[in-house]
């Protein structure tokens, strides 16, 4: 069983990194996108393998559901970018790579070296809590112990929200760019109007 | 603001609801529409060339296929024109005969026409099929008594080609049964239903005056609330012997040209049954016996017009003297009807553009020509 | 319902803009046979109109008139006489018969003022006119063929367009 | 404005409605009646409701007297003679101008007859409004009630006379009043054109072999009563023969080489020699009947040829020119339908004797036919 | 289910298999069948779509292939596989080639939640709802790329419909479930369909109900109120009139489809029917209480269960039986609605749309929640949660009551939402007078 479950997680491990490095390399940015949501896909598998279903769900839910229809969203309709394939690469990636390595290294060396492996499996004394993974306990966390993060984040969306209704909202009066036949009409007349009342004040004036 | 790209879509000439070989150069913003190009003549054939080198008589199944949905209509207008220019007279019987078919064409068209409309909207040809329905029912008697169902060429100079068959009658008096409960019913699919009211309400809007400066004709006018009609305004034929009114709508969208058209088919039935009532009294037969189908007019021109059921259908006849039309000219209400919809398509919806052209009403045959 | 005859028209016309009416001369439209009956000529009854005054006219018949209907632009082309003959058709909105205008033009580079700014339902009429009988309407918007591709030679609705054979194929065809 | 005799009427949008999905339930209920009225047939007029479809190929609507779908030609089904005379009314009326009318004349005298020997509608040009059947003055082309025409080809929409062909019989079974109406004007109209067609001219072509075996029955009928007339000799040495009767035979044979020739390869017809054939005229007679089967057969399914008349008249010089004057037809006919790759061998070739000139006249000429038809086809 | 294949190998063969080569084949075995049985599915649906809407327009339908016809859809099958495939030139061709794949996945994947009967059910995950719905997701990318890929106008607009209005209408199908999830306290489905025993109440409201299956959560007004948004949503995840925009034929030809041909076309097509299907199965399962039903609660109880071991297996034979029975009964109900409502409507325009699910559906949805916790508290909390008022109240009262007030309350928002809805709508309609007012002064 262990070794079906290592197995799996080794061909996972590859699709993730294999799909992350297509990702940067590929010439099409939508081929890029859609290697990125293969990666998604193997991330959720990952949760998956590790018995965290919520967070494999979640996962599908909001990274491949919906930010990964975001990013096509915005390259497609984007029309220069999604036409051309020129490569993504510029001439200086290994440096780029390079940082990123380092960045990289930097971050996970002192998690490898400092994480002790091997560590026994909680085999269930009835003193021991559950692991994060069902959605009830997520749910009481979220309003119990983790309030105040959560508040936070819900905040956030909320400014995030309004900022984009904000950004989206066009003023009424600006909203109808192309006039109908019937509104076109309306206007005509009504300027019309507005000609012939000022006309005779108009001659008034000269009149006067 | 958020800056967009104009994208230039042709929809047609082969598209599922253009109603044809028609093509409509659109350029949308979005989805919003901002520029739109009729493009049509893919179906012409100079009908009116082709008219010149027949006979007067060789062109009456030539109009049928003009509107080919309305082709006693055609016929009518036609024979309207020729008898004018060679001054034949119509017997009595024949011309409630004429009216009688002209009538059950209208609701023939209109029947198709709304289900067309509503299929445009994206419903699944229920509301056309009930209207095939009665239409069938329609062609049925057609058939009986012209010997087709489309291409009826049923009308002679000074008649009708026979007389009434001796079922028709009965069958006509069984159709307006159904007629009135098939109308009422197709009104209470149409009428207060909210995705068509919300498809229909405040789209296509073509003011009055610009309804009477664009030409249009038939229902569209009529939707746009001027009551013209030429069964009223110049009533030819024997119209002014019937009571029907004149449906019009007050703010000329499409819902009110739905409106319109189903009011056009209960006065068309009340002409039919008024027919019914005065058919029997009529005095001579169904053609005039006098009248030479090979005619020959005297030199001049003439310009005839009926209310087909699409709008007003005019022949100008310029006659040289011989056997052959000299200039055979067909104003055709669908061609003209087409002239406002670049405009009126402006500032709508790509969903809207398939609605307005159906709310139009057309039939590429008499549009090309 | 208003009730114009034709000749009420050019009586009106005749006064209210002097100049534009012209005498209506016969027409003989096909030439005088060899033999055989002779077809007659006919003096058209409507009003006559001088081409350049066009416009002018039929805004008298809409504003004037009230006749705001346009409801026809037919050509016809009178080959023996050398002439084109344009007719527009008002009718009134409240009914009643229709008035013509006519206007008589040369075979050659035919052209008049175009209706459409006043009219925009002279646009389809006026192009059909232009792709079969090329007249030019000065002023018109999109004056492009409607019925015939763009790159199609001729008037096929002239008399003299050749009715047989077809140019686009070759004789081995 | 005003209307006379009506009123307008302003349509009502009812738009103070408050719309809460009652129209959207309105419509499902429609719908639902309309599904739950399915499971009967509806077949009434004044019915909106059940099920409408007929089922086509195996039900049928009947198709009302009037219904017009293409022209046909009616002949009289006791005579087999065809009401057409080929008047060209209706080749002048058709407005797409697909009616072709050859008129037939009499052979002997070459003046006009009133019938067709060839009559052709162009079906797949054909607009049925039919004109045709309503100017015909002889009531003859009639419209027919048959629609199922569809084919691959345009070709086989071409329809000759063989196939326009109808008997009465026919017409008054799909249009019985129609006819009633007609019957007694088109039937005078045929009894005065009977009498003007000589032979077997005007008679509907799939009747004339059925003719000509009642008429050859009849024949041998009264050829049985006088026992001694034709002991049918066999082997009848050809030498016998009078000079006279063996110039015709050869040229019936060579007529028959030749419309065999021209049928091109086909026509694995019956020996064309009458070498056993008794010592009259008679032998001629057969020869061009044999020649004129030949040409048929090579002239392959089209060439309704005329009919190779077999009158049993009497054993003269007439026979045989007529029937070699058939044979020429059938073998011109034979050479238009099916171009022929061999040009027939020398026209007259050998000399004939003085005597019985028009047989040999008629043999050559169609021999010439037969040549004249070979070229045209190697021509073109 | 897995349980009952390893019952039946180990009562078979005895031999003590280790246990996840029992899951594994039990899983496969499973997958397979799921695998036969979708597109057979879907085969049958389209017959019965064409019949039955036939019928509604007074036609007979297909009738020809087989007794009534129901060859019919073997025979477009056929014709599917042996028409030619065709890649336009200027297509991406491998994503054209793997769209249809991914968008048919999905849907497969989505049987793995659904249970067909007391006991049936392929994976009981306890987040099978969400389950359900993330994956649903997922076919969106697959449209987009078949739209893109495509290289057509037409398909690209069809795709970016699609992929709006799913994402759109996701949101008022969670919602909506919310309300039924706050109820039950779980995201499993298999608990869903537990809660829905009973007579018109469930005996989870009211214990001493008597238990015929019936206790379904559309006789309460939040379900109700939940099933219209619901059902309103599937119509739109699955591209149904009057939602079926995305390949509106009269407008986009055949939006996202329109370049694909031959099994690829038909591989959509399967999608589409496949996810309809498990769209009406979700509102049965729901709504409708999935297999429950008189009799099947008593059969099970009698059948062989990780409870009662002790049963006899011709118990889990019927009640699976009659449990798969009344599941499919409720599901095809429903797939007729689909049809009823394809039959009678026309179809809305893409703004309208989103219009009507975002001002329209998500407001009702959120109210039905606020009626759902007024619904949890009125027949479930006490004085532990504070209510402390209800406590004396009998499960009936308790349950009246609720009933009462979030009727009351869920009819007062549905009548006053469609009115401004109706109001708003109207005044797109008509001209807006600011703007007319600013460029006649410009002017």
């Amino acid at each position: 069983m262990d070794l079906l479950i290592q197995i799996i997680f080794g061909l996972l491990a590859a699709l993730i990194i294999g799909a992350a490095m297509m990702v940067v390399t590929v010439r099409n940015i939508i081929h890029s996108a859609l290697w990125l949501i293969t990666s998604f896909f193997g991330v959720a598998a990952l949760y998956l393998v590790l018995e965290a279903e919520f967070i494999a769900v979640v996962q599908v839910l909001v990274y491949v559901g919906a930010i990964a229809i975001l990013i096509l969203f915005a390259i497609m309709l984007t029309r220069h970018i999604s036409s051309e394939g020129e490569r993504l690469l510029t001439s200086r990636w290994w440096l780029t790579a390079i940082v990123a390595l380092g960045l990289f290294g930097a971050v996970l060396l002192p998690t490898l070296a400092g994480q002790t492996w091997n560590i026994p499996l909680p085999t269930g004394p009835a003193g021991t809590p559950a692991p994060l993974s069902g959605v009830e306990e997520l749910g009481r966390e979220f309003v119990g112990q983790f309030l105040l993060q959560f508040e936070v984040a819900g905040i956030l969306l909320t400014v995030a929200l309004i900022g984009a209704i904000v950004i989206a909202f066009e003023e009424r009066s600006r909203r109808r760019r192309v006039l109908t036949l019937s509104e076109e009409y309306t206007l005509r007349q009504r300027q019309q109007a507005t000609a012939a009342k000022q006309a005779p004040v108009a001659t008034a004036d000269v009149a006067d | 603001m958020i800056k967009t790209e104009e994208l230039q879509i042709n929809i047609g000439p082969q598209h599922p609801s253009t109603h044809g070989v028609f093509r409509m150069l659109v350029t949308v913003d979005g989805e919003t529409i901002t520029d739109l190009k009729p493009v049509f003549g893919y179906l012409h054939r100079n009908h009116e060339q082709i008219a010149e080198v027949n006979t007067y008589l060789q062109n009456m199944p030539y109009t049928d296929r003009l509107d080919y949905f309305n082709s006693m209509a055609n016929n009518h207008a036609y024979a309207i024109a020729v008898e004018k220019l060679a001054g034949i007279e119509v017997p009595e019987r024949a011309e409630y005969i004429r009216v009688l078919m002209v009538e059950l064409t209208r609701v023939l068209n209109h029947a198709g026409a709304l289900g067309f409309l509503i299929n445009d909207m994206g419903a699944w040809q229920t509301q056309l099929a009930f209207g095939m329905r009665e239409r069938e029912k329609i062609l049925d008697l057609f058939e009986s008594a012209s010997g087709a169902r489309l291409m009826c060429n049923y009308f002679r100079f000074g008649g009708v080609v026979r007389d009434l068959p001796d079922d028709f009658m009965p069958r006509l008096k069984d159709l307006l049964v159904a007629m009135p409960a098939f109308i009422d019913e197709l009104e209470r699919l149409l009428r207060e239903n909210e995705i068509l009211l919300q498809r229909s309400e405040g789209i296509g809007i073509l003011p009055r005056d610009l309804a009477i400066a664009y030409s249009v004709t038939g229902p569209v006018l009529r939707a746009s609330g001027v009551a013209y009609d030429v069964r009223k305004a110049e009533p030819y034929s024997v119209y002014d012997r019937f009571d029907f009114d004149v449906p019009v709508g007050s703010v000329g969208d499409v819902y009110d040209r739905i409106l319109v058209r189903i009011e056009e088919m209960r006065q068309s039935k009340r002409i039919i049954e008024q027919i019914i009532e005065q058919l029997p009294d009529a005095q001579g037969g169904h053609i005039n016996p006098k009248a030479r189908q090979n005619v020959r007019p005297p030199v001049g021109d003439v310009y005839a017009r009926v209310e087909s059921p699409k709008g007003e259908l005019g022949f100008y006849l310029v006659s040289d003297g011989s056997t052959k039309p000299y200039r055979y000219k067909v104003r055709a209400p669908s061609f003209i009807n087409l002239t406002p919809l670049g405009d009126m398509c402006r500032g709508y919806k790509v969903a809207d553009v398939v609605v307005i052209l159906g709310s139009i009403d057309i039939v590429m045959g008499e549009v090309d020509r | 319902m208003p009730h114009l005859r034709a000749e009420d028209l050019r009586e009106m016309l005749g006064r209210d803009l002097p100049g534009a009416v012209q005498d209506p001369s016969p027409l003989q439209i096909v030439p005088p046979p060899s033999h055989g009956p002779q077809h007659g000529s006919f003096v058209t009854g409507d009003a006559l109109i001088d081409p350049s005054r066009i416009l002018e006219a039929a805004l008298y018949m809409r504003d004037t008139l009230g006749y705001t209907y346009l409801s026809d632009i037919a050509v016809t082309d009178y080959l023996t006489d050398g002439l084109l003959e344009v007719v527009y058709r008002f009718y009134h909105v409240d009914g009643g018969p229709s008035l013509a205008l006519k206007a008589r033009l040369p075979r050659e580079n035919p052209a008049l003022p175009s209706l459409t700014p006043d009219w925009p339902g002279a646009n389809f009429h006026e192009r059909e006119a232009f792709d079969l009988y090329g007249i030019t309407f000065v002023g018109h918007p999109f004056l492009r063929r409607i019925y015939m591709w763009d790159e199609f030679e001729g008037f096929p609705m002239r008399k003299d367009f050749p009715k047989q054979g077809d140019k686009y194929i070759g004789e081995d065809e | 404005m005003d209307i006379q005799r009506g009123n307008i009427i302003v349509m009502d949008r009812r738009t103070g409605k408050l719309r809460a999905g009652q129209g959207l339930l309105q419509g499902l209920k429609v719908v639902w009646d309309h599904w739950a009225a399915s499971f009967r047939k509806n077949e009434n007029f004044t019915q909106i409701r059940g099920n409408f479809t007929v089922e086509y190929p195996d039900e049928r609507l009947q198709l009302p007297q009037a219904y017009r779908n293409m022209p046909v030609l009616l002949y009289d089904d006791e005579s087999g003679h065809e009401l057409c005379t080929g008047c060209y009314q209706c080749q002048r009326i058709c407005p797409p101008q697909v009616i072709h009318i050859t008129q037939a004349k009499d052979p002997v005298t070459g003046k006009m007859v009133p019938a067709a020997t060839e009559f052709i509608i162009e079906y797949d040009a054909c607009m049925s409004c039919g004109f045709c059947a309503e100017v015909c003055p002889f009531d003859s082309i009639k419209m027919d009630h048959v629609f199922e025409l569809s084919t691959a080809d345009h070709d086989s929409l071409t329809m000759r006379k063989a196939q326009l062909n109808r008997p009465i019989s026919y017409y008054t079974s799909i249009a019985p009043d129609l006819w009633e109406g007609v019957k007694a004007g088109a039937m005078k109209k045929l009894q005065g054109n009977i009498k003007r067609r000589p032979g077997v001219i005007g008679m509907a072509p799939s009747l004339t072999e059925k003719i000509k075996a009642r008429r050859q029955e009849l024949a041998e009928a009264a050829a049985a009563a006088p026992p001694a007339a034709a002991p049918a000799a066999p082997a009848a040495p050809a030498g016998k023969l009078t000079p006279e009767e063996k110039a015709a035979k050869l040229a019936a044979m060579k007529a028959a080489n030749a419309a065999k020739k021209a049928g091109g390869e086909a026509a694995p017809a019956e020996a064309p020699a009458a070498e056993l054939s008794p010592a009259d005229a008679k032998a001629a007679k057969l020869a061009a009947i044999k020649a004129a089967n030949a040409a048929k057969k090579a002239g392959g399914e089209a060439a309704p040829a005329e009919a190779p008349a077999a009158e049993l008249s009497p054993a003269d010089a007439k026979a045989a020119k007529l029937a070699a004057i058939k044979a020429a037809n059938a073998a011109k006919k034979a050479a238009e339908a099916a171009p022929a790759v061999a040009a027939p061998t020398t026209g007259n070739g050998t000399a004939a004797p003085t005597d019985e000139k028009a047989a040999r006249l008629a043999a050559i000429k169609a021999a010439n036919a037969a040549k004249k038809a070979a070229e045209q086809g190697n021509n073109e | 289910m897995h349980d009952v294949v390893n019952q039946l190998i180990n009562t078979t063969f005895g031999w003590g298999w280790p246990g996840w080569l029992i899951s594994l084949i039990s899983y496969l075995l499973i997958a397979t069948l799921l695998f036969l049985i979708a597109p057979f599915q879907m085969l049958f649906l389209t017959y019965f779509e064409r019949r039955a809407i036939a019928r509604m327009q007074d036609r007979v339908g297909p009738n020809r292939v087989g007794p009534e016809g129901i060859f019919q859809p073997m025979a477009d099958g056929v014709k599917m596989f042996t028409k030619e495939d065709i890649v336009p030139d200027s297509a991406d061709k491998w994503i054209h080639l793997i769209a249809p794949c991914i968008v048919v996945a999905p849907t497969m994947f989505m049987f793995a939640v659904v249970p067909w009967g007391p006991g049936m059910v392929p994976v009981d995950l306890n987040i099978g709802l969400l389950f359900f719905f993330a994956i649903s997701s997922v076919s969106a990318i697959g449209l987009m790329m078949a739209g893109w890929a495509s290289n057509n106008k037409f398909a690209l607009i069809g795709a970016m419909r699609a992929v709006a209005q799913m994402v759109s209408y996701e949101i008022p199908a969670v919602l909506s479930l919310l309300a039924i999830v706050l109820i039950t306290g779980s995201l499993s489905i298999v608990d869903l369909i537990n809660y829905q025993g009973g007579l018109f109440i469930s005996t989870m409201d009211v214990a001493s109900v008597p238990d015929f299956g019936l206790g379904w959560f559309i006789f309460t007004p939040v379900g109700f109120l939940a099933f219209i948004a619901f059902f309103i949503a599937a119509l739109a995840e699955g591209e149904r009139t009057p939602f079926d925009i995305p390949e509106a034929d009269s407008e986009i030809v055949a939006g996202y489809m329109t370049e694909y041909s031959g099994m690829k076309f038909g591989l959509f097509y399967l999608a589409q029917y496949v996810l309809n299907f498990l769209l009406c199965a979700m509102t049965a399962i729901i709504f409708f209480g999935g297999w429950q039903g008189p009799g099947v609660g008593w059969l099970y109880s009698l059948a062989i269960t990780p409870a009662n071991p002790e049963g006899g297996w011709i118990f889990n034979v019927l009640s699976g039986a009659l449990g798969v029975f009344y599941f499919l009964a409720k599901t095809y109900i429903f797939f007729f609605v689909m049809v009823w409502v394809r039959g009678a409507y026309a179809r809305l325009r893409i703004d309208q749309l989103m219009d009507f699910g975002w001002k329209f559906l998500i407001p009702l949805t959120l109210v039905n929640i606020f009626g759902a916790t007024i619904w949890v508290g009125l027949t479930r909390w006490g004085a532990a949660e504070g209510l402390a008022f209800v406590e004396g109240w009998s499960p009936i009262m308790r349950w009246a009551i609720a009933f009462v007030v979030t009727l009351a309350l869920n009819l007062g928002t549905y009548l006053y939402l469609a009115r401004i809805y109706a109001e708003s709508q109207s005044e797109r309609a008509r001209m807006d007078d600011e703007v007319l007012e600013r460029l006649t002064n410009v002017a």
